[in-house]
């Protein structure tokens, strides 16, 4: 052969120590055992009286223990309630061209002030993907991501279909969110 | 008590055997042959030959027909076509001929031999010590004649098997 | 077998007691392994593979707001299990895919009558020797039993009439007959240390701590737990049910109750594997460095026959704690390594065992021949 | 068969405090609490799924952390990520093959509606070729919705009658044979 190609050291040779194979196996087991061992103590611990600190796994209970969710998370989009009981929404579609999977559909009215407002405001929960375009596209800060994951799971894909009265929520509600956008989000973009 | 035993795992081993023969599916065959063997294993179980009856069990149960049904499960064997189905029928009549034969023979011998009387079994027999001892006394030739003619065996598989030297 | 089937004389002197006692150990180990074992190891196999990985693992079925970590999952397995459509394929052979579960359980179950519990007690003048049958031929009987229980899984694969089951059957039958081999030679060593195939004798044997199988045949040792993982068809040689080539081995085919039943027989066979390590390697029921007699005067306040009764539990409890610690080092094993590739397992097996073996019978000849 | 009386549940009533079992009660329960999941994972949404299985979430403190990749064994089928056209005959014959009683879990936006890909290519929603129990949304959901609909799911199968299964095969008969 000639010595057309250069052979390669990956790191991958082991040592004869390594290749008796039998003390790395004793290593590994070993490794498994230390993190069964402290594991099974803390457990055993948390659950005869102590307090769930005590348990050294990193595991979330969920149903009982709810993560602790960041500002930036996105979950259920909403449409939001001005103190005043109107929706924040005047109708313009930037959040339905924006939507990656198309999933708003919007019809725009107005009112006889002159106000625009979404006459029929649907968003089909179950195409949604929670990617939060809606909000940034959104000039009137009328749509935003909420922090709600229960509840979105459906037994039927009709009730997923959201209308303006499942989706309105007060705005008092939705104050995290709203300075999380003016500080972050306008920042970034230096409005 | 132990009779009673002996004539069950008997009329066992003999309806195995026949069954074996008659089946068509050639895993099934191979499956009550292990039945066969296993009652076997026990009518020495019965009589005291402890290390046969387990030996039974391990090389001809378990290993060899292990093997067999390994090479039946490759083979796939289900349907038989060939000459044995073509004649099939002359050969059942000269087979149940040789075989009616073969039992009058044995019959009538059995008619007249007077059956030798069975002695008791003395103590400690068909442990592993007493086997060890007669096989390396008494028939410590045989014993290893056998050896070097498996040696021989293994040596001509491996060279068989062999792609190249 | 003499002692079980003792002649025509139906009701011989002092059948009764030893009738009674054949009949208690009998239901014993039975409950011991189909009561407690099987369902609890497949708890322990999930809650132990959970804390091993920083998980918690199964705890959340309860009844009553009672979750007792997580044991309840065991029973809502089984309740499952049995409701769950009993599914056999078009073209299965089917008295064989209904016979092939039982075949792989009752194996694992008949090896364990040969392995003693606990020593010979003397009580109230009836000599009980804790061990269902005291074979002369002790681990041989293991062995062929061993070899019977691979039928289970080679017929399933068979019976199946699925491509990837037959893979599974093929490669149990060729795994079995090659580490039978390797361990049956890993064993000898053992048998000529001790000079016997009797496991009692050789749970006997191995009253003085320093005289246990594991410090006299350490070579033998590993080279048995070798070969015993991979009679268990467990991780590190689960080639046979090997899930990202064939699907689920031998038992793809297989739902509900038979299903179970070879997820038993698998757990069965640790329980057994931990017993014949026990009592070959550890010095079955014995305690490190206290005999029996001296236990016995440590009880004798109870009287003679009380005080045997006392050492008689706390032997079998030795046992029996000895075996969980195993079952804990099996598991520990199975949830480490990865699984070896097939001609890994070949070479392993007839390349590296084999030899292994044969040299640790030649070193021990050899040295029982100088201490001699 | 006449009108099903729905949840007029005497353990309610007494404020669960007692319990009064029927057979399908007991099954219910034991079914609940023992998912053997088969992930038939195509897309993305499997890396997330690895997450939920993962030591943070751990799938197996709802007992339903035992994957079977032989669909004879496994009573829940994880359909996970985008199922195309070409790969819809395949699922439905893994749906056919699982032995009864059976879920399918609808795992993430394409999978519940086709999401993203409103295209000729993809099922727009795994609904249109299986019966699914349980749709839960997101690209890819977050480990929280999905024990969301894990529990939803678990609620829907402690309070099911046996008369309801068998469910027989799929409704959608795939051309292709495969």
């Amino acid at each position: 052969m000639s010595g057309a190609y250069k052979k390669v050291n990956r790191g991958v040779t082991l040592t004869l120590w390594e290749r008796l194979y039998f003390p790395e196996v004793i290593r590994g087991v070993l490794i498994a055992a230390g993190h069964f061992v402290p594991n099974f103590v803390s457990v055993t611990k948390a659950y005869f009286g102590g307090k769930p600190s005590d348990r050294k796994i990193m595991t979330i209970y969920y149903p009982e223990e709810k993560p602790v969710l960041p500002e930036a998370y996105r979950g259920k989009p909403v449409l939001v309630r001005a103190r005043d009981g109107r929706g924040k929404c005047v109708a313009c579609g930037l959040c339905e061209v924006a939507c990656p999977p198309k999933c708003i559909s919007i019809v725009g009215g107005q009112r006889e002030d002159g106000t625009r407002y979404p006459v029929t405001y649907v968003l089909n929960g179950a195409v949604c993907i929670f990617c939060g375009f809606c909000e940034e596209a959104c000039p009137e800060e009328a749509i935003v991501m909420s922090d709600r994951y229960e509840g979105l799971c459906e037994y039927d894909r009709k009730p997923m279909v959201y209308d303006k009265e499942a989706l309105l929520v007060p705005e008092e509600k939705l104050t995290r969110r709203l300075d999380y956008i003016r500080r972050r989000m306008y920042g970034k973009w230096n409005y | 008590m132990e009779l009673l035993m002996f004539y069950g795992f008997g009329l066992l081993a003999l309806f195995a055997g026949v069954a074996m023969i008659l089946s068509r599916q050639p895993v099934t065959s191979a499956l009550l042959m292990i039945l066969n063997m296993f009652c076997l294993s026990a009518l020495y179980a019965l009589l005291d030959a402890h290390l046969i009856a387990v030996l039974q069990l391990l090389v001809y149960a378990g290993a060899i027909m292990v093997l067999v049904l390994f090479v039946i499960m490759l083979l796939n064997l289900r349907e038989k076509k060939g000459i044995i189905t073509k004649h099939q029928a002359s050969l059942q009549v000269v087979g149940v001929a040789a075989f009616g034969f073969f039992v009058m023979t044995v019959v009538s011998r059995l008619n007249t031999a007077a059956l030798p009387k069975s002695k008791a079994a003395s103590a400690g027999f068909g442990t592993v010590e007493a086997v060890g001892r007669i096989l390396f006394t008494d028939y410590v030739l045989p014993f290893e004649i056998a050896s070097v003619l498996l040696l021989a065996a293994i040596v001509g598989a491996v060279m068989l098997a062999k792609s190249k030297v | 077998m003499a002692d079980i089937f003792p002649g025509p004389d139906i009701f011989p002197a002092g059948m009764l007691p030893s009738l009674v006692e054949m009949m208690a150990k009998i239901i014993f180990i039975f409950t011991m392994n189909m009561g407690v074992f099987a369902p609890l190891l497949g708890w322990v196999e999930r809650k132990q593979s959970a804390l091993m990985q920083d998980r918690i693992g199964a705890n959340r079925a309860d009844i009553l707001g009672f979750t007792v970590f997580g044991l309840l999952h065991t029973l809502t397995d089984a309740i499952k299990l049995l409701t769950k459509e009993d599914f056999i394929p078009e073209g299965a052979d089917r008295p064989l895919h209904y016979l092939a579960p039982f075949i792989a359980v009752v194996p694992a179950l008949i090896a364990f009558a040969v392995i003693p519990f606990g020593g010979q007690y003397d009580l109230w003048g009836h000599k009980t020797n804790l061990v269902i049958a005291d074979l002369d031929v002790g681990v041989l009987f293991v062995f062929a039993v061993a070899s019977i229980s691979t039928y289970g899984s080679v017929i399933a694969g068979w019976a199946s009439n699925n491509n990837w089951s037959l893979l599974g059957g093929v490669r149990v039958a060729a795994q079995m007959l090659s580490y039978e081999v390797a361990m049956g030679l890993a064993l000898v060593g053992i048998f000529m240390v001790y000079g016997t195939l009797r496991l009692t004798d050789i749970g006997v044997a191995q009253e003085n701590f320093l005289h246990w199988g594991i410090f006299l045949q350490p070579l033998g040792f590993i080279l048995f737990i070798t070969c015993a993982l991979a009679e268990n068809k467990r991780t590190p040689f689960d080639i046979p049910e090997a899930e990202s080539e064939l699907i689920a081995g031998y038992f793809t085919e297989y739902s509900g109750l038979k299903f179970a039943m070879f997820w038993m027989a698998e757990f069965l066979e640790m329980v057994t594997i931990s017993g014949v390590l026990v009592a070959l390697f550890f010095g079955g029921w014995q305690i490190p460095f206290v005999s029996g007699a001296a236990l016995a005067r440590l009880f004798g306040f109870l009287g003679p026959n009380l005080a045997q009764v006392a050492v008689m539990l706390v032997h079998v409890a030795v046992f029996w704690a000895k075996i969980l610690l195993w079952i804990f080092i099996l598991m520990l094993i199975r949830w480490t390594l990865p699984r070896f590739r097939y001609d890994q397992v070949m070479k392993l097996g007839w390349k590296i065992i084999l030899p292994l073996s044969l040299i640790n019978i030649l070193v021990t000849g050899l040295v029982m021949l100088l201490v001699k | 068969m006449g009108v099903e009386v729905e949840d007029r549940n005497p353990e309610a009533a007494l404020g669960d405090s007692v319990i009064l079992s029927t057979v399908d009660a007991v099954i219910g329960w034991g079914r609940k609490y023992s998912f053997f999941l088969y992930p038939f994972i195509t897309a993305c949404c499997g890396m997330e799924f690895m997450s939920v299985a993962g030591p943070r979430y751990d799938l197996d403190r709802f007992g339903a952390a035992l994957p079977r990749f032989s669909p004879r064994q496994a009573d829940i089928l994880f359909v996970v990520g985008t199922i195309s056209h070409k790969q819809a005959p395949i699922l439905v014959k893994v749906y056919n093959q699982m032995a009864e009683p059976k879920w399918v879990f609808a795992y993430g936006a394409c999978v519940c509606s086709g999401g993203m890909y409103n295209n000729y290519s993809t099922v727009q929603g795994i609904d249109t070729i299986l019966p699914v129990d349980i749709y839960v949304p997101g690209c890819p959901p977050r480990p929280e919705i999905v024990f969301d609909g894990l529990l939803k799911l678990q609620e829907l199968v402690a309070k099911e009658r046996s008369s309801k299964w068998p469910r027989g095969a799929a409704p959608y008969v795939p051309k292709a044979k495969i």
